[in-house]
C-alpha cells in the first residue's frame, strides 16, 4: 500500500513482495557525473556535480544510466570521486528524487585512497599523517597562539610601563632644560620597542574537512585493497580517531581481527572488472571470515551498479544465507552512512524508494522487478 | 513543439491558398490545388470559396488564411545522411566512379527530419570530395521511406528516387588530402598521386582517356565489362550529368577546359565559392552552377581588403615630414617646411603593399576553409545578373537541429545580397530541380508533378515566416501548426 | 592579432601621423543635426510616423512628429521612407578581442580595454548590421575572467569607442574546459577564503604599525615620518566593506590590498556588476546559491544558454535579469527513445515573466544576428514589443545605461540607425549609423560593401 | 519389475566411464525446448544421445536410474565465439576453417565454459576480413569438432575491415569486393553477416545475393533493428549493460518479433547466462530469454541436435539447484555427449 502524495493515500493493490530499495556504497555513477576532470582540487565537493535537470543533449546517455541504476532496485547510491591524488575531496550519497535525478542525502564524506603497490603505500600513509598532524598542529597552533597572545599581553603591559617611565623622565628633562640646568649625566634613553602581536595561524579550506573528520563529525571513506594498505588504514584510524569505513578490502579477511577491534566496517565489491559481473570464487569465504570475527560487512556493486541483484544472487548460489545477503545490501550500508532511519528498511517515516518484485526473491531474474518511489 | 502526423494511406487532398507560388517565379492568388495518389492533379486559380479561418474544414482539405503555398524546396547540393568523414567514399582507389551513394548514405539520419521541418521535400545527395571520383550521387525525397531505426515513426526516412543522379568529380585540394609520395612514408595505398591540383586534373584526364579506349575495345569485343568505365561512357554520351566541385576561380576555368576537351554535354559546377569571378566564361559556356551555403558575415566573406578605416586612410594619406631622413644637423627647420604629399603611384604602391589580412573563411569541410577566400554571399545575385543559371544548396546545414542556416535561410541571405525574391524562390525550387535532372517531377506546382508542397505562415522569403504544413508525395510529412 | 594584420598596422607606423585628429569619427566639432523620416521607433513607448529627431552636441534634444520645429542652426536631413531606430545592443560578447580568456583561472585584475582592437572586422560588421552598443567582456573559459566595457562599434581608439567602462566583472560557474563543476566551485571558494585570510593578516600589521607610530608621537620624538605606510593617519581606510568585522578592517585602504586581489575585493564589496556565466540549469542553481551566500544576489546578471530553460522558475525567484546567448532553441533527446524535443526558450522566459535579452553568437552558418533573432521570436509567437526590447532596451537596462543608449529619449546619446525598412525584416538595409551625433557609417561610402555587391575584383 | 531405485546422495552422477547401457535421469524438473519449466518428466539417454523424454517411460532392460534433485536444463549454446588472434590479413580468406585452427590442448581451457553451463560453442574466425572463412561447432572439452564447416563469416564492419595497405577503406570498398566474390561462392554457403550500421544492411540488400544468411548486430541494433523484423539476429553479450535505453531497445526488438541469439564474441562464457538473465528481466519473459542461449543460438549455428532436451539431441545436460535464470541457483554438474565432464564441488554446509 503506497501513499501516493496528496491527502488521502491511494490504495494500489499489487502482487509480489515489497522490500526496501538497496544501498550501494561503491557505484560508478560518481565517476560519470564528475566527467573528465584534469584539475583535482582537494577541497572538491561532489555535491556541486549533482544534476538538477539534464544539462543538454549530450547528457541523455548519463540520464539513461541513472535510470538504469534506479530500475536495478538501488534506492541510495554513494557518489565518490574516481581519481585525483590521495585526498580526493568530499563525496556525498544521493537518492533518486521525483525527476529520477540525484538528490543529496546525509552528510558529506572525506575521501582518501591508498595505492596498491607496496612501495608507495607507506609514503602515501605518511602523507596522510602529515595532513592530519598538520591539521592537528594548526588546531594546536591556536592554543599556542592563545599562549603567545597571553605572553604578548604581558609584554605589552611591561612595554606600557616602560613607555610611561620613559615619557615621565622625558617630561622631567624637558622641565629641567626649561629651567636652564644642563644635566650632563643624561643617559641617552631609547624609546622601548613595542612587542609584535603573534601571527594568526593561516588556514587552508581543505583543512576544515580534515578537522571535521578527526572530530568524528564527518565520516571518512578510505579505499584500500592490499594487506599493507589496510594495516596503514587501521593505524591511521587509531592514531587520529577517524570514523572510517574501508572500501575494497581484497585482503581484509587476513586482518579480520584487527579490523574488528578497530570497529572499521568494510565494503566489499561483488564484482571485479575482469569477472564482468560475477563475484570472485573466494568472495564468499572472505566475507564469512570477516563476519566470524565480527566485522560489519556491506556488499556493493563495485562500479557495475546495474547488476547488483544478479551478483548478490550468485553469492547465495555459492551458499550464502539470503537474509544475510539482503541485509548486507540494505540495512548495513545504510547504517555505515548513518542514514538508517531513512533507508534500508520498510517502516513508517522511511523516505527511500521501495522495491516491488513478483515471486519470492528479488534475485530471480525470471521474475519481474519494479522499483516504486512513494515520494 | 512539432508533431509528425502521418496518415498511412494517401487520400485525395485539396489545399486552398491565398497566395500560390508556382515555382517558376509566377504567383497566383486564391488558388485551389488538388492532389491525388501522390501527384498534383489540378491547379485552379481565382476560385472563391466560402471557408473562413475557423469554419470546420471537411476531411482532407486545408485552408489557412494569408498562408503562402510553394512547391517543396529542392536542396540541390546536400550532405544529408552522407558521412563527410570519407565513410561513404572508398579511398583505396581515387576513381570509384561506380560507387553508388544511394547504397551507403544513412537514410535514417536525423538531418532528414530537420530538412522536412524547414520545408525541404527533396535533396540531391552529393558524394564526399575526398576522392577525385566521388561516385554516383543520389536524388532522394526527404520523407516517405521506411526507417530501419526502431525509434523512428513510420515513413519518416528518406526515399531514394534516382540512384544515379550524376557522377561526382572533385577539383581542388580535397581529393589530394592524405595522399603522399611513396618515399619516406610506410607503403600503403595512399602513397600515390595526386598530391597537387595538377595531379587531380591529370587523374581525371587519365580516366577519360581510359574510358575512350575502353569504348573502342568494347566496340570490337576485346575488353570485358568495367563498371567504372561504363559510368564514364554514360557521362561522355550525355546520358548522365557530371557534377564537378570547383571552388576557386582557376578550378572553375579548369572545369570549363575539361568540358571542351572531352565534349561533356551536361556539366554542372558545384559549390563555386569564387565562380562569380568567372561569370562571363560560365555564361558563354552555358554551364550552370549550384552554389553552396553563404557565410553570414561580410568580413569573413571578403577577407582580402583592408578595413573601412584603413581604406579611408589609404584614400587620402596624411602629409609626411622628411624629419631627420637627410643628413644630421637638419633637425632645426620648421616642421612642415617641405611636406611630401603621397599621390598617384605612391598611393597605389601603398594600396598594393598592404597585404590582405587572411581570415580563414570558415566552412565546415577542410576544403571550403582553404579555398573560400574570395567567396561572397552575393554570388547567386552576381551569377543571375550575368545570365548563368544557378541554384542554391545548403550542404550540411540540416545536420544539426539548432542551425537556422536551412535552405530557405540561404535563399533569404541571397535576397539580402541583391537577388530578387522571385528569383531566390526559383533557385530553390524549379531551377534546383532542373539542375538535379528532376525538372519534370519536382520543384513546381503544376498538374502531373509530384505532390511536394509547403504551406508557409507568410511570404517564405520574409524572416518572420515559417513552414506550417509540409506534403511529400501527397502525404502530410510535417504538421507544425 | 594575426601576423598579417600586425604587418599591415606596422606599415602605418612608418608614417608618423596623428590618427585621431585627421580622420577620427568623433570629429572635433560635435555636429548638430535633425532627421525627419518616415517612422521613428523610439523604444520609449512611442512611435512617430512621420517623425523628427533633433540632436545637438551629440545629445538628443527633441523628438516629435512632422511638425516639430527645428532650431535655426541645425542642419535638417529628410528621408521620407526610412525608419529611424535606436540600433541593436549586444549585451554580452567577447568579439573584438584577440583571445577571449587568459589561461589564469582567477584573474579579477584583467580588463578588456587592453585587448579591444578598434580596427577589427568584428566592429565593422556590427556597424553594418545596425548594432550601436556592445558589451565586450572576457570569455567563459575561466573562474573570474576580468572586467568588461560597453563600447560603440566606431572610433579609432578604445577610448573613443567607450560608452561606459563599469560594465562589470565576468565570473564563470559553468566549469572551465576540462574541469568538473566541483573543481570550478572549489577554486571559487578558495579564492574568496584566501582573500579573507590575507586581509586579516594585513589589518593586523597595520594595527601594529599604527600603535608604534602613536607611541612615537606621544613621545613626540621627531623621527622621520616614513611616508610609506602612514595609514593610521590617512583617512583612505574603509576600502573593505564586506564580510563580518575583524580588528583593523576599517583601516585597510586600497594600496594595502595587492593589486591582484583588488578586483576580488570590489566584487565582494558589491561595487561591481557580476556577469555570472551559468550555461545549464544546474549552473543557475549553484550560481544563485553562491551569490546568496556572499550576499551579492542583487548585483548579478545571469548569462545563460538555451539549456538553462529548466531553471526558469529559479531565475524568476532570484528576480535578476537574464541574457540568453547562443541559440534560442534547446534540443533535448529523450534518454530512452532519443526522440528530439525542441523548446523555444524565449517563450519559456516570457511566460515566466523574466526580463531577458538576446545575444548573437559569432557562428559560421546560422544567422545569429540580433535583428534576425528578434524576428524569430516574433515568428514563434512572442509579442513584437518584447522581441524588440530584448535587443535594445533590456541590454541597456542591464548595463545600467537606460537613459543613455537603447532608446531615443530627450538628452540620451544621439545614437541611432537609419534603415530603409522595418528593422526586423531581414531584407531591410542599414543606410546610416550615427553615434553620439556624428555619422559612423554610410552605406554609400562603404567601399568594401559596394565592391562586394558590384562584384569587381580589387 | 522396478529396478531398485538408487538414491544417490546429493544427486551426483554415476562414474563417467562411457557405457552403451541406457540411463534414466529423474530430475525435479526439466527445461522444455520453448524455455518453460516442466516438473516430473524423465530423460532417457543412450550413449551420447537423448533417446526419450516423458513421464513413466518403459525402460529397456539394464537401464539404471538416477534420482536428481534439481532442474535439468539443456547446455547453453554460445552462438559465436571468435577464434584467438587474427589469422590472415588479406581482404578475402574464404577458405580458412576454424576447425583446423583449434589447437588440441585448447580443450582443457573449456573448464571455464563447463563450470557455467556452456556445453557447445560456435567457433567463428574474427570478422577482420570481408570474407574471413568458415566457423565450426564444438562440444565443450571435446577434441573433435561436431560440425567442421557450419557458417561462413561475412564482415561489413568498416573499422575492423579497413586495412591501410591492402584496402578496403570503407563500406563501398567492402561492397565492391563482395560484388566480385559472392557469385563464385557455392550456393549452399550460409553466411553470418557481421554489421553495425543501417547503411551496411542497406548496402547488403542492394547486392541481391541469393545465399542464405543471418545478421549479427555487433553494435547499433537500435539504428537498424526495425529492418530485421521476424528474423533471428545474433547479439554480442558485451552490449548487455542494462541501462534504460538498452532495456527499451530489447523490448522493441521483441515486439518486432525478432529472436535473439547471444554470442560471447571475445567475452568470457560467464556473460552468456548473465545476458539471458538481463533479457528476461527487460522483457519479463524468462522462456524467451532461455531460448536466446539455447534453441535460438542453435538455429543461428544451423544445428538442430543441441541446446534442447528432445529425443535425438546430443545428451548435453546441466543440473542446476533451481531455475537457471534464478541468480541464486547453483550449477551442480555438466554432461556433454552423455558423459559427466564437470562436477561442482559439493556445497560445504555453512
Amino acid at each position: 500500500m503506497f501513499g501516493m502524495g496528496g491527502s488521502t493515500p491511494r490504495i494500489l493493490k499489487v502482487s509480489g513482495t515489497l522490500a526496501a530499495g538497496m544501498v550501494d556504497l561503491w557505484s560508478g555513477l560518481g565517476k560519470d557525473l564528475q566527467g573528465g576532470d584534469r584539475h583535482a582540487v582537494s577541497s572538491r565537493r561532489m555535491k556541486d556535480n549533482l544534476l538538477l535537470g539534464t544539462a543538454d543533449a549530450q547528457d541523455q546517455q548519463l540520464v539513461s544510466q541513472i535510470l538504469g541504476v534506479r530500475d536495478a532496485g538501488v534506492a541510495l547510491t554513494y557518489l565518490s570521486f574516481s581519481s585525483g591524488g590521495m585526498q580526493r575531496g568530499l563525496g556525498v550519497s544521493a537518492s533518486f528524487n521525483v525527476q529520477n535525478l540525484l538528490h543529496a542525502e546525509g552528510a558529506e564524506v572525506l575521501e582518501l585512497s591508498l595505492p596498491g603497490d607496496a612501495v608507495s603505500v607507506h609514503a602515501t600513509a605518511e602523507g596522510f599523517r602529515e595532513i592530519f598532524s598538520d591539521a592537528q598542529a594548526w588546531r594546536d597552533s591556536w592554543d599556542e597562539y592563545d599562549g603567545k597572545l597571553e605572553k604578548y599581553k604581558e609584554k605589552l603591559e611591561k612595554y606600557e610601563k616602560e613607555l610611561q617611565e620613559y615619557l615621565d623622565k622625558k617630561d622631567e628633562e624637558k622641565k629641567e632644560s626649561a629651567a636652564g640646568q644642563e644635566s650632563k649625566d643624561k643617559k641617552e634613553e631609547k624609546l622601548p620597542t613595542r612587542p609584535k602581536p603573534p601571527k594568526k595561524p593561516q588556514n587552508k579550506s581543505a583543512r576544515d574537512d580534515v578537522l571535521a573528520a578527526m572530530d568524528g563529525k564527518s565520516l571518512v571513506r578510505l579505499e584500500a585493497h592490499s594487506f599493507l594498505a589496510i594495516q596503514e588504514a587501521i593505524a591511521l584510524k587509531k592514531e587520529f580517531g577517524l570514523s572510517l569505513f574501508l572500501v575494497g578490502g581484497d585482503d581484509a579477511h587476513q586482518l579480520a581481527s584487527e579490523l574488528a577491534d578497530a570497529q572499521i566496517p568494510v565494503v566489499l565489491s561483488l564484482s571485479t572488472d575482469e569477472s564482468g559481473g560475477f563475484p570472485e570464487q573466494d568472495m564468499l569465504s572472505r566475507w564469512m571470515t570477516l563476519e566470524d570475527h565480527g566485522v560489519i560487512v556491506a556488499l556493493s556493486s563495485g562500479g557495475l551498479h546495474k547488476d547488483l541483484l544478479f551478483m548478490a544472487g550468485q553469492l547465495i548460489a555459492q551458499g550464502a544465507d539470503s537474509e544475510e545477503v539482503w541485509s548486507a545490501l540494505t540495512t548495513i550500508p545504510a547504517g555505515i552512512l548513518r542514514l538508517s532511519e531513512d533507508f534500508g528498511r520498510v517502516r513508517v517515516g522511511q523516505s527511500g524508494s521501495l522495491l516491488l518484485f513478483e515471486g519470492a526473491s528479488p534475485f530471480d531474474a525470471s521474475a519481474a522487478v519494479r522499483a516504486h518511489k512513494p515520494r | 513543439m512539432f508533431a509528425l502526423l502521418l496518415p498511412l494511406f494517401v487520400q485525395d487532398i485539396t489545399i486552398l491558398a491565398d497566395t500560390l507560388h508556382l515555382g517558376t517565379g509566377q504567383v497566383l492568388s486564391h488558388a485551389v490545388v488538388s492532389l491525388e495518389n501522390g501527384k498534383i492533379q489540378s491547379v485552379m486559380e481565382g476560385v472563391s470559396h466560402g471557408f473562413s479561418k475557423d469554419a470546420q474544414q471537411p476531411e482532407g482539405t486545408y485552408y489557412l488564411p494569408e498562408a503562402h503555398l510553394t512547391p517543396g524546396l529542392v536542396d540541390a547540393y546536400s550532405f544529408l545522411g552522407v558521412h563527410t568523414a570519407g565513410y561513404t567514399v572508398d579511398e583505396t582507389k581515387e576513381s570509384g566512379a561506380a560507387h553508388a551513394l544511394s547504397l551507403t548514405a544513412d537514410l535514417d539520419a536525423p538531418g532528414f527530419l530537420h530538412a522536412v521541418e524547414n520545408g525541404v521535400t527533396s535533396a540531391f545527395l552529393s558524394p564526399d570530395s575526398t576522392n577525385v571520383f566521388g561516385g554516383l550521387a543520389a536524388f532522394v525525397k526527404t520523407s516517405g521511406g521506411n526507417p530501419f531505426n526502431l525509434y523512428r515513426p513510420a515513413l519518416s526516412a528518406a526515399k531514394v528516387v534516382n540512384a544515379a543522379a550524376a557522377l561526382k568529380i572533385s577539383l581542388g585540394l580535397d581529393a589530394s588530402k592524405g595522399n603522399h609520395s611513396p618515399w619516406g612514408k610506410p607503403q600503403d595505398f595512399r602513397s600515390r598521386r595526386p598530391t597537387t591540383r595538377m595531379g587531380t586534373v591529370w587523374e581525371i584526364r587519365r580516366q577519360f582517356y581510359r574510358a575512350l579506349s575502353y569504348k573502342e575495345e568494347r566496340g570490337n569485343g576485346l575488353a570485358d565489362a568495367n563498371a567504372d568505365l561504363d559510368i564514364m561512357l554514360q557521362v561522355l554520351d550525355g546520358r548522365l550529368p557530371l557534377r564537378i566541385q570547383a571552388r576557386r576561380n582557376n578550378d572553375v576555368q579548369t572545369a570549363l577546359r575539361l568540358k571542351d576537351e572531352f565534349q561533356i554535354p551536361h556539366m554542372i559546377i558545384e559549390e563555386g565559392s569564387e565562380s562569380w569571378r568567372a561569370k562571363e566564361l560560365l555564361a558563354a559556356a552555358g554551364v550552370p552552377v549550384v552554389v553552396g551555403p553563404a557565410y553570414d558575415e561580410v568580413s569573413r566573406a571578403v577577407a582580402t581588403g583592408p578595413t573601412l578605416a584603413e581604406l579611408r586612410l589609404l584614400a587620402n594619406p596624411p602629409a609626411v615630414c622628411c624629419e631627420g631622413l637627410e643628413e644630421p644637423g637638419h633637425e632645426d627647420h620648421a616642421p612642415d617646411a617641405h611636406v611630401v604629399k603621397i599621390t598617384g603611384f605612391a598611393q597605389d604602391l601603398l594600396l598594393a603593399t598592404t597585404t590582405p589580412r587572411y581570415d580563414a573563411a570558415a566552412g565546415s569541410t577542410f576544403g571550403r576553409q582553404a579555398e573560400g577566400e574570395k567567396a561572397t554571399p552575393a554570388t547567386p545575385a552576381l551569377l543571375w545578373k550575368a545570365g548563368v543559371s544557378c541554384a542554391i544548396g545548403s550542404a550540411e546545414a540540416h545536420d544539426s537541429a539548432l542551425s537556422e542556416a536551412s535552405l530557405i535561410h540561404q535563399a533569404r541571405t541571397a535576397v539580402q545580397w541583391g537577388l530578387s525574391p522571385e528569383q531566390a524562390l526559383v533557385m530553390v525550387t524549379s531551377k534546383a530541380a532542373m539542375l538535379c535532372g528532376q525538372a519534370k517531377h519536382v520543384g513546381q506546382v503544376a498538374a502531373g508533378f509530384d505532390a511536394d508542397l509547403v504551406l508557409w505562415s507568410g511570404n517564405p522569403l520574409v524572416g518572420t515566416s515559417r513552414p506550417l504544413l509540409v506534403f511529400v508525395d501527397g502525404r502530410l510529412a510535417a504538421d507544425l501548426r | 592579432m594575426s601576423a598579417q594584420h600586425q604587418k599591415m598596422r606596422s606599415s602605418f607606423l612608418l608614417f608618423p601621423v596623428l590618427l585621431l585628429s585627421l580622420t577620427g569619427f568623433s570629429s572635433a566639432q560635435e555636429g548638430s543635426v535633425a532627421f525627419r523620416v518616415g517612422t521613428v521607433i523610439t523604444m520609449d513607448g512611442s512611435t512617430h510616423s512621420p517623425g523628427t529627431v533633433v540632436v545637438e552636441q551629440g545629445r538628443i534634444t527633441a523628438i516629435g512628429g512632422a511638425d516639430l520645429e527645428i532650431p535655426f542652426d541645425v542642419l535638417l536631413k529628410e528621408y521620407p521612407d526610412a525608419t529611424l531606430f535606436p540600433g541593436f545592443a549586444e549585451t554580452h560578447t567577447s568579439g573584438g578581442l584577440d583571445r577571449a580568456n587568459e589561461n589564469v583561472p582567477v584573474a579579477p585584475f584583467l580588463d578588456v580595454k587592453d585587448s579591444i582592437d578598434p580596427v577589427s572586422y568584428f566592429f565593422e560588421d556590427e556597424l553594418r548590421l545596425g548594432t550601436t552598443a556592445l558589451g565586450i567582456i572576457p570569455g567563459a573559459n575561466c573562474v573570474i575572467g576580468g572586467r568588461g566595457r560597453v563600447v560603440a562599434p566606431a572610433g579609432m581608439t578604445m577610448e573613443a569607442m567607450t560608452l561606459d567602462d563599469s560594465m562589470g566583472m565576468k565570473i564563470a560557474i559553468g566549469p572551465k574546459s576540462g574541469w568538473s563543476r566541483s573543481a570550478q566551485m572549489a577554486e571559487l571558494r578558495e579564492a574568496v577564503s584566501k582573500l579573507n585570510r590575507d586581509l586579516r593578516t594585513k589589518a593586523q600589521d597595520i594595527l601594529h604599525q599604527g600603535a608604534v607610530k602613536a607611541d612615537a608621537l606621544k613621545a613626540d620624538e621627531a623621527g622621520e615620518d616614513s611616508e610609506e605606510d602612514g595609514d593610521m593617519w590617512d583617512s583612505s581606510g574603509g576600502y573593505v566593506r564586506f564580510g563580518e568585522d575583524f580588528p583593523g578592517k576599517d583601516l585597510l585602504s586600497e594600496e594595502d590590498v595587492d593589486e591582484i586581489q583588488r578586483g576580488l575585493v570590489d566584487i565582494l564589496n558589491g561595487d561591481e556588476r557580476l556577469w555570472l556565466w551559468c550555461p545549464t540549469a544546474t549552473d543557475v542553481f549553484h550560481g544563485k546559491t553562491w551569490a546568496e551566500d556572499l550576499g551579492l544576489l542583487d548585483h548579478i546578471i545571469f548569462v545563460v544558454t538555451a539549456s538553462a530553460w529548466k531553471a526558469a522558475d529559479l531565475l524568476m525567484e532570484s528576480g535578476r535579469p537574464v541574457t540568453l546567448t547562443g541559440s534560442m532553441w534547446h534540443v533535448e533527446r529523450d534518454p530512452v527513445t532519443w526522440e528530439e524535443v525542441r523548446t523555444f526558450v524565449p517563450t519559456v522566459f516570457h511566460e515566466a515573466g523574466l526580463a531577458f535579452s538576446l545575444g548573437s553568437e559569432k557562428s559560421r552558418m546560422g544567422p545569429h544576428r540580433l535583428g534576425y533573432q528578434a524576428a524569430t521570436c516574433i515568428r514563434e509567437g512572442l509579442p513584437r514589443a518584447v522581441a524588440l526590447a530584448a535587443v535594445t532596451t533590456n541590454p541597456a537596462a542591464m548595463w545600467g545605461m537606460e537613459d543613455q543608449v537603447g532608446a531615443l529619449k530627450v538628452n540620451a546619446d544621439g545614437t541611432f540607425v537609419l534603415m530603409d525598412g522595418d528593422p526586423l525584416d531581414i531584407q531591410s538595409k542599414v543606410l546610416q549609423v550615427w553615434i553620439r551625433g556624428s555619422k559612423a557609417y554610410d552605406r554609400n561610402t562603404d567601399e568594401r560593401l559596394q565592391r562586394l555587391l558590384k562584384g569587381q575584383s580589387r | 519389475m522396478l529396478l531398485s531405485l538408487l538414491l544417490l546422495p546429493a544427486a551426483i552422477f554415476l562414474q563417467d566411464a562411457p557405457r552403451p547401457s541406457p540411463w534414466l535421469l529423474r530430475p525435479t524438473a526439466i527445461i522444455q525446448p520453448d524455455g518453460t519449466l516442466l516438473e516430473g518428466h524423465e530423460v532417457l539417454i543412450q550413449g551420447d544421445r537423448i533417446v526419450k523424454v516423458g513421464v513413466d517411460l518403459e525402460l529397456p532392460d539394464g537401464t539404471r536410474i538416477a534420482e536428481l534433485s534439481g532442474v535439468l536444463s539443456p547446455g547453453f549454446v554460445d552462438a559465436f565465439a571468435f577464434l584467438g588472434p587474427r589469422e590472415d590479413y588479406r581482404p578475402v580468406t574464404s577458405s580458412l576453417r576454424t576447425a583446423d585452427a583449434r589447437s588440441l590442448e585448447a580443450k582443457d581451457l573449456d573448464e571455464d565454459r563447463l563450470s557455467v553451463g556452456v556445453t557447445s560453442f560456435h567457433l567463428m574466425p574474427r570478422p577482420t576480413n570481408v570474407l574471413s572463412g568458415w566457423g565450426s561447432l564444438w562440444g565443450s572439452g571435446q577434441s573433435e569438432a561436431r560440425v567442421k564447416q557450419s557458417r561462413a563469416s561475412l564482415s561489413l564492419l568498416p573499422d575492423r575491415v579497413a586495412d591501410r595497405r591492402l584496402g578496403p577503406d570503407s563500406l563501398p570498398g567492402a561492397l565492391e569486393i563482395l560484388q566480385k566474390e559472392l557469385p563464385v561462392i557455392p550456393k549452399s554457403t550460409h553466411f553470418l553477416n557481421f554489421i553495425d550500421t543501417g547503411e551496411a544492411l542497406q548496402g547488403w540488400r542492394s547486392l541481391q545475393d541469393d545465399h542464405a544468411h543471418h545478421f549479427v548486430a555487433m553494435d547499433g541494433i537500435f539504428d537498424f533493428g526495425g529492418a530485421l523484423a521476424n528474423q533471428l539476429v545474433g547479439l554480442p553479450t558485451a552490449f548487455s549493460f542494462l541501462d534504460a535505453r538498452t532495456a527499451e531497445t530489447w523490448r522493441r526488438l521483441k515486439k518486432a518479433n525478432i529472436q535473439f541469439a547471444f554470442g560471447t564474441a571475445q567475452g568470457s562464457p560467464l556473460t552468456l547466462r548473465l545476458a539471458a538473465m538481463k533479457l528476461s528481466r527487460a522483457t519479463k519473459n524468462p522462456a524467451f530469454a532461455m531460448q536466446s542461449i539455447t534453441t535460438h543460438a542453435a538455429a543461428l549455428v544451423g544445428v538442430s541436435g543441441i541446446g534442447v532436451i528432445a529425443p535425438g539431441a546430443y545428451a548435453d545436460l546441466v543440473l542446476w539447484s533451481g531455475h537457471p535464470l534464478d541468480a541464486t541457483s547453483r550449477l551442480k554438474a555438466t554432461m556433454v555427449s552423455g558423459m559427466t565432464v564437470y562436477r561442482a564441488n559439493p556445497l560445504e554446509e555453512k
